[in-house]
C-alpha cells in the first residue's frame, strides 16, 4: 500500500496533469491538441489506477483483468473506428 | 458482499481467499463498467471523427472553467478516498472517517457543479429536445449534445451510488459497525468502485470539454 | 473470370457474368464442405462401430505425443488453408462488386416504407418495377428516405442496404433479357415482404422505346434547374452574386479542400452533405453562411440538384 | 466409491426444505440451477409456440390467418425470447451453476446472495418482456436496428428494451460469479489443468459475459433514450449514423453468439469422455481453443455488415478474422471425433444428442464460413440462408447439448432415471427433424428468399411446406422430455452416484447431491477423465 506522501504527490501530478491538458486545448493547436489531451488523459488514469487503486501491489490475476479490459476498449475503438477511417 | 461479518463465508477456507474472490469479483465487475462507458466514449470517437466542425462548435458552448474545476474536485476526492483505504487498512479509525467524510463532500461539490452546468446549459437551449431554441445551426451539434447529456448523467448516476456508499461506510463508521482494520476490505471495495467513476470522468473531459475545442 | 466459365447446372440462373462466377464459387465451396463432412461422419460411424463398448477391438495402442502434434496442427492448419482460397476468391468478388465501372447507366433509387422508386438519367420515373438495357452497365446510386432497406437482386447476387442520409451504390451488367424478382432484404416494418417488384432487362432498342413511353421528356438535370432555381440557390451561387461561395460548375468528381484541412471527393455523398448538413465539409476560404436545407427539401428533390450540379460545365455560375 | 457416498449424512439438497420460500429465496447454487431451469423452460415453449405459429403461418405464400404486423411482431418475440431468455442463460445458468461448484470442489459459487440476485434480476427482465408481448408485442426483430427502433415502430420497443437491459445484468452478474469462483474457490490439487473441459469452456463464456454484454445495455440505453426522451442518436437528419448502431450492436451480439454456443461446447467435452470412457483427445488444445474463440469471437462483428455500408477494407479485415475463428471451432470437431477412437463407446440417449451436436454443428459451422466470405455473404445475407445456419449452430447445436447435457445430469439433478429408450428416440427426432426443417432454409435462402418475410412467391412454397413438416417433428421431439422427464421425477428408477461409470467429481457425491456438496473438501490428486475409472477416494481433508 502507497504512503501518504506518494498519494499526495499523485494527486499533484494529477492536477497538474489537469492544468496542463487544459492549457494546451486552449492553445488550439489544430487536431494536435487531441491527441495530447488523450495522452495526458491516459497518463492520469494510469496514476489512480496504479497508486490510488493500488493496482501496483495487486495479484497477477487483477493486472491480466485490468490490462485485458483495456485491450478490448482498443478492439472496439481500432476495428470499429476503422470502418470509418476507410470508407 | 462484504456486509456479514468478517467471518469466512462456509464455500471459502480461508479469510484471504475470500478477499481475494472479493477483490477479484470487484475488479470483474469494473471491468464490465468499463465496457459499459466504452461503448460511450465509442459513440463519441466516431461523431468526433465524421462532425469535426460541428463538434468543434459544440463543444466551444461549454463552460470550461467548470469543467476544469469539477475535474479538480473529482481528481482530490479520488485520493482522500485512497487516503481513506490506507487509513483504514491501518485501523486509524479518526483519520479514516475524516477522509471518509471528505470524499462524499468532493463527491456532492462535483454534482452541485455538474448539476449547476445542466441548468446553465438547458437555460441556453443546449438540451436539444427541450427548453429555449437550440442555438448552433449545426444539426450534428445536437449529436454532440444527446451524447454530451447522456454520458453525464450516466457518470452522475454512477457517482451518485458512489456517494451513497461511502455515506454509508462514514454512517457504518460513526455507529461503530465498521470494525477497523478488520473490515476494511468494505472500505477498499468502495474505494476501487468510485476511482473508477473518477477514471471515467477523467476521460469524459477531454473528449467533451477538449479535444474538439 | 466469370465471362469465361460455362453456366453451372443448378439453381436460380444467373443473370450476369458476375452472377456465374459466383455460382461457381459458391458450388466450389458446398463441394468443399462436402470434403469436410463426408470424413467426420465416416469417422464417426466406424468408430462407433468399431469401439462400440462390447467390441473385442484392439485399444492398447497410444498415439505418441509427436504424432498427435502433428495430427491436430494437419487437422487445423489443411481446412484452413483450404477454405482461405475462399476468402480470396470472395474477396475478389466482393471488390468488384463494390466498384461500379465508369460510364455506367446511373438510376437514382429511393426506398420508402413500402415501395421503390427508380429514376432514369432522362426523368422516367417508376415504381417497384426497373426497367434496363441488357448489355451496359448499369449503377443504382440509392438513398431511404426512412428506415433502412435493402435492394436486393437474387438473378445477379447482389444486394446492398439503402441506408437514410446517405447515398449507397449497387451495379450489374445483365446478359439476358427477361423478368426478375427485386426484393427489400432488410426487414423495415409493416409491409416488408410487399416492398418487391421485378427487375425488367430489355434490348437496347426496347429500353430507348420504353423510355420514350414513358412519359416525363425533362431529364434529371433539368429538373433539378428547376428546383435550383425555386430553391434560391442562384442568390449566391449565381455569377451575379455578390456573396462568397462555391463555383458549382465542373465540381462534381474533384477533390475538394475543407475549412479544417481535410481532402474529400465532390461525389454525390459530398453534394448531399453540403446540402443538409453544410458545416460537415465546408470549403476552404469560404464563410459558413450556407442555410441548412434538410428540413425543406425532399429526398427526389437532392437528387434532381445533384444530377443538375453533375451537369454544369466548368466554371458555369448559373 | 459409492458405500462411502452413502454413508453420508446429509439430506440432499432437494429434501433442504419444503416451502416455496426455501426455494425463491435459496443460496444454494444447486437449488438456483433448478430455479433457472424452471424458467427457462417456460421460456423456451413462449419461443417454441411463437415459432410455431411462424411456421405454420408460412405453409401458404400469402399467409394463413395473421396480418403483416402479427407476422413481424411473431418473429420479434420469437428472436428477443430465444436468445436472451433461453439461449443465453440456457446452459450456464443451470448447468454451469450446479455443476461449476461441484466439478471444481466447492461447495458453492463464491458469491452465493449475487447468484440469487441474479435469478430474481432474470424474473424481472422476463416480466417486462412478457408484458411488453402481452400489451401488443414489439414489431423490430430481436435486432431493434436504429431508425426503425427508434424513430418507426409503433410497437412496445421500450417495454421490450428495458427487459432485455435487465436480463444483460443477470448474465454479467453469472458470468462474474463463475470467473470467481473457477479463480478462487477450486478444492486443493485441483490446478488449471485438472479441471474439466466444462469448466474451462464456461469461463470462456463468462469472460464473453462480462466483457460483451455491458455494450448491449448500453445500446439498449441509447434506444430507449431516443425513443422516450428523443435524443437522437442514429438520426440521419442529425447526421447521425445508423451503421454506429450496428457497430455497437453487433460488438455485443457477435460474441453473443460465442456465450450460447461455447457452453454447448463445454456439454460435449463431457459427454465424448463419458460416453468412450476415454479422456478428450487433446485435453490442452481443447482448453485453449475455447479461451480463443471468446477473445477472436470480439474481432469479428463487422462480418454482419458487409452489406450495410461498412467500408469494404473493414469488410475484407473482417471477413479473415472469421474465416480464422474457425480453426478453434474445428480443432475441437475433430478432437471430440478423435476422442472415440479406441475407447468404449455406448450410445445412450446422452451420446446420442452429442453427436448429432456435431453433425448440426459441423453444417452450422461450415456454412458460416459462406457467410463469411465476402462475395458469398453479398446474396446470402439477410435470406433465409443465414436463418438456417445460425439455426444449426444455436438451436442445432446448443439446443442439442442443452438436452444432451439434461439427460446426462438428470440422475445427478434429480436422483432419478429417464426411460432410456424414449430417450434415445427423443435424440433422433431432434436430429432428423431439425435436419428437414432447415435443411429446405438453405435452399431458399440460395433462391433469394428474404428472412422476416410474411408473404412469399409461391414457387417457394414446397420448400416452405418442407421446412414446416420438420417444425413439427422438432415440436414434439421438444416437448416428448418434458413428459417423459416429468413422469421420471416420481416413477424413475433411483439413479446411484454414477449411473453411467463417469469420471468428475460430480460423479462422486450422492445424487440428488447434499446441500453443501462434500461434506469435507476433496482433495484432487488426478487429472482430469482419468479413464479407465479406478476408484478414486474422496480423500479427506478437515478444513481449518
Amino acid at each position: 500500500m502507497p504512503n501518504r506522501m506518494t498519494l499526495v504527490a499523485v494527486w499533484l501530478v494529477l492536477l497538474a496533469l489537469l492544468g496542463i491538458s487544459t492549457w494546451v486545448a486552449l492553445l488550439r493547436l489544430g487536431s494536435w491538441h487531441a491527441a495530447l489531451n488523450l495522452i495526458f488523459a491516459v497518463a492520469s488514469a494510469g496514476a489512480v489506477v496504479w497508486f490510488d487503486m493500488h493496482l501496483r501491489k495487486g495479484s497477477g490475476t487483477l493486472k491480466l483483468f485490468a490490462g485485458g479490459t483495456v485491450i478490448f476498449l482498443f478492439i472496439m475503438f481500432g476495428f470499429g473506428l476503422a470502418d470509418w477511417l476507410t470508407r | 458482499m462484504s456486509d456479514a461479518l468478517p467471518a469466512v463465508h462456509e464455500q471459502y477456507q480461508v479469510a484471504t481467499q475470500q478477499l481475494a474472490a472479493d477483490r477479484l469479483g470487484l475488479w470483474v465487475f469494473l471491468a464490465s463498467e468499463a465496457m459499459l462507458f466504452g461503448a460511450v466514449f465509442f459513440s463519441l470517437a466516431v461523431y468526433h471523427y465524421i462532425h469535426p466542425a460541428a463538434m468543434h462548435a459544440a463543444t466551444d458552448q461549454l463552460d470550461l472553467s467548470m469543467g476544469a474545476v469539477g475535474t479538480a474536485v473529482l481528481l482530490s476526492s479520488s485520493t482522500t478516498m485512497a487516503l481513506a483505504v490506507k487509513a483504514a487498512g491501518e485501523g486509524r479509525r479518526w483519520e479514516t472517517l475524516v477522509a471518509l467524510i471528505g470524499t462524499v463532500v468532493l463527491g456532492l461539490a462535483f454534482e452541485a457543479i455538474k448539476v449547476h452546468d445542466w441548468f446553465d446549459e438547458f437555460g441556453k437551449g443546449l438540451y436539444p429536445p427541450a427548453g429555449p431554441p437550440f442555438p448552433l445551426p449545426q444539426p450534428a451539434a445536437r449529436l454532440f449534445f444527446h451524447l454530451y447529456f447522456v454520458s453525464t448523467g450516466l457518470h452522475a448516476v454512477h457517482l451518485a451510488v458512489g456517494i451513497l456508499l461511502v455515506a454509508g461506510l462514514v454512517i457504518m463508521q460513526v455507529s461503530g459497525r465498521l470494525t477497523l482494520p478488520e473490515r476494511m476490505v468494505t472500505v477498499e471495495m468502495v474505494g476501487l468502485y468510485w476511482q473508477f467513476v473518477d477514471i471515467v470522468w477523467i476521460f469524459l473531459y477531454p473528449t467533451l470539454y477538449l479535444v474538439s475545442r | 473470370m466469370g465471362a469465361i466459365l460455362p453456366t453451372p447446372p443448378i439453381g436460380l440462373t444467373p443473370l450476369s457474368a458476375y452472377a456465374a462466377e459466383y455460382d461457381w464459387l459458391f458450388f466450389g465451396m458446398c463441394l468443399l464442405s462436402l470434403c469436410f463432412m463426408v470424413p467426420i461422419a465416416v469417422a464417426i460411424v466406424y468408430f462407433a462401430v468399431k469401439y462400440h463398448k462390447d467390441s473385442k477391438a484392439d485399444r492398447s495402442e497410444r498415439i505418441s505425443r509427436r504424432s498427435r502434434l502433428i495430427l491436430e496442427s494437419s487437422w487445423a492448419g489443411i481446412p484452413f488453408l483450404l477454405t482461405l482460397g475462399v476468402f480470396v476468391w470472395a474477396g475478389k468478388m466482393y471488390v468488384e462488386w463494390a466498384t461500379p465501372p465508369k460510364g455506367a447507366l446511373e438510376i437514382a433509387v429511393i426506398g420508402k416504407q413500402w415501395m421503390w422508386k427508380f429514376q432514369h438519367p432522362g426523368g422516367q420515373r417508376e415504381i417497384n418495377t426497373l426497367h434496363v438495357p441488357v448489355g451496359r452497365p448499369v449503377k443504382l446510386v440509392m438513398t431511404s428516405q426512412d428506415v433502412i432497406h435493402s435492394l436486393f437482386l437474387p438473378a445477379l447476387r447482389i444486394k446492398m442496404d439503402v441506408i437514410p442520409g446517405r447515398y449507397t451504390h449497387l451495379w450489374f451488367t445483365a446478359t439476358k433479357t427477361g423478368t426478375f424478382r427485386l426484393e427489400c432484404a432488410e426487414y423495415c416494418g409493416t409491409d416488408h415482404s410487399r416492398m418487391g417488384g421485378s427487375l425488367i432487362v430489355m434490348t437496347s432498342a426496347d429500353y430507348q422505346s420504353w423510355l420514350a413511353h414513358a412519359g416525363t421528356a425533362i431529364s434529371l438535370a433539368a429538373a433539378g434547374a428547376e428546383v435550383y432555381r425555386k430553391n434560391g440557390c442562384s442568390g449566391c451561387h449565381g455569377a451575379n452574386s455578390t456573396v462568397h461561395a462555391p463555383t458549382l460548375g465542373g465540381l462534381f468528381g474533384t477533390m475538394v479542400r475543407t475549412a479544417d484541412g481535410r481532402e474529400v471527393l465532390a461525389d454525390e455523398g459530398y453534394i448531399r452533405d453540403c446540402i443538409t448538413l453544410p458545416d460537415k465539409n465546408r470549403v476552404a476560404g469560404f464563410p459558413p453562411i450556407m442555410p441548412d436545407f434538410s428540413g425543406t427539401i425532399s429526398e427526389a428533390d437532392l437528387i434532381k440538384l445533384i444530377a443538375y450540379i453533375r451537369s454544369l460545365p466548368p466554371g458555369a455560375r448559373p | 466409491m459409492t458405500a462411502e457416498a452413502k454413508a453420508l449424512p446429509s439430506k440432499s439438497y432437494l429434501e433442504d426444505g419444503y416451502t416455496l420460500s426455501s426455494w425463491f429465496f435459496s443460496t444454494d447454487h444447486k437449488r438456483i440451477a433448478i430455479l433457472y431451469f424452471v424458467s427457462i423452460t417456460l421460456f423456451f415453449f413462449v419461443g417454441g409456440a411463437a415459432a410455431t405459429l411462424i411456421r405454420l403461418e408460412l405453409l401458404s405464400p400469402t399467409g394463413l390467418f395473421l396480418s403483416n404486423d402479427a407476422y413481424n411482431r411473431l418473429f420479434t418475440i420469437h428472436g428477443v425470447v430465444m436468445v436472451w431468455f433461453f439461449l443465453i442463460p440456457s446452459i450456464p445458468n443451470t448447468f454451469g451453476n450446479f455443476l461449476i461448484p461441484i466439478m471444481i470442489g466447492a461447495k458453492d459459487l463464491a458469491f452465493p446472495k449475487l447468484n440469487l440476485a441474479s435469478w430474481w434480476i432474470f424474473v424481472l427482465a422476463g416480466c417486462f418482456v412478457i408484458a411488453a408481448l402481452l400489451i401488443g408485442g414489439v414489431d423490430t426483430g430481436w435486432t431493434f436496428y436504429a431508425p426503425f427502433s427508434t424513430m418507426f415502430s409503433n410497437g412496445y420497443v421500450v417495454p421490450a428494451v428495458i427487459g432485455v437491459f435487465i436480463a444483460g445484468f443477470s448474465t454479467i452478474l453469472t458470468g462474474l460469479n463463475f470467473i470467481v469462483t473457477i479463480h478462487k474457490l477450486r478444492a486443493p490439487g485441483m490446478t488449471w489443468f485438472r479441471l474439466p473441459l466444462f469448466v474451462w469452456a464456461i469461463y470462456a463464456t463468462s469472460l464473453v459475459m462480462v466483457l460483451a454484454t455491458p455494450v448491449l445495455a448500453t445500446t439498449l440505453m441509447l434506444i430507449f433514450a431516443e425513443r422516450v426522451l428523443g435524443l437522437g442518436f442514429f438520426d440521419p437528419k442529425l447526421g447521425g449514423d445508423p451503421v454506429l448502431y450496428q457497430h455497437l450492436f453487433w460488438f455485443y451480439s457477435h460474441p453473443a453468439v460465442y456465450i450460447m454456443v461455447l457452453p454447448a461446447m463445454a456439454v460435449m467435452s463431457e459427454l465424448m469422455s463419458a460416453f468412450c470412457k476415454r479422456r478428450v483427445f487433446g485435453y490442452k488444445v481443447v482448453a485453449y481453443s475455447s479461451l480463443a474463440i471468446a477473445g477472436l469471437g470480439f474481432l469479428v462483428w463487422g462480418h454482419h455488415m458487409f452489406v450495410a455500408g461498412e467500408s469494404v477494407y473493414a469488410g475484407l479485415v473482417f471477413s479473415l478474422l472469421s474465416f480464422s475463428i474457425a480453426v478453434p471451432s474445428a480443432i475441437k470437431v475433430f478432437n471430440w471425433t478423435a476422442t472415440m477412437r479406441k475407447g468404449y463407446v455406448s450410445l445412450d440417449a446422452p451420446m446420442l444428442f452429442a453427436l448429432g451436436f456435431i453433425g448440426l454443428f459441423v453444417i452450422g459451422g461450415l456454412s458460416g464460413l459462406f457467410v463469411a466470405a465476402t462475395g458469398l455473404d453479398v446474396h446470402l445475407t439477410r435470406t433465409y440462408f443465414v436463418i438456417a445456419h445460425f439455426h444449426f449452430i444455436m438451436v442445432g447445436g446448443t439446443v442439442s447439448c442443452y438436452f444432451g447435457a439434461l439427460h446426462f445430469w438428470w440422475p445427478k439433478m434429480t436422483g432419478r432415471m429417464y426411460p432410456e429408450m424414449l430417450g434415445r428416440g427423443t435424440a433422433l427426432m431432434i436430429f432428423f427433424g431439425f435436419i428437414l426443417t432447415f435443411m429446405p432454409q438453405f435452399i431458399l435462402g440460395w433462391l433469394g428468399m428474404p428472412r422476416r418475410y410474411h408473404l412469399y412467391p409461391p414457387e417457394f412454397q414446397v420448400l416452405n411446406v418442407l421446412s414446416s413438416a420438420g417444425a413439427s417433428i422438432l415440436a414434439v421431439a421438444y416437448t416428448l422430455p418434458l413428459i417423459y422427464l416429468g413422469w421420471s421425477l416420481f416413477y424413475g428408477k433411483r439413479a446411484g452416484a454414477n449411473p453411467w461409470g463417469a469420471a468428475g467429481l460430480e460423479w462422486l457425491i450422492p445424487s440428488p447431491p447434499p446441500r453443501e456438496n462434500f461434506e469435507t473438501v476433496p482433495v484432487v490428486t488426478w487429472e482430469a477423465y482419468p479413464y479407465p475409472l479406478k476408484p478414486q477416494p474422496v480423500e479427506r481433508k478437515e478444513t481449518p
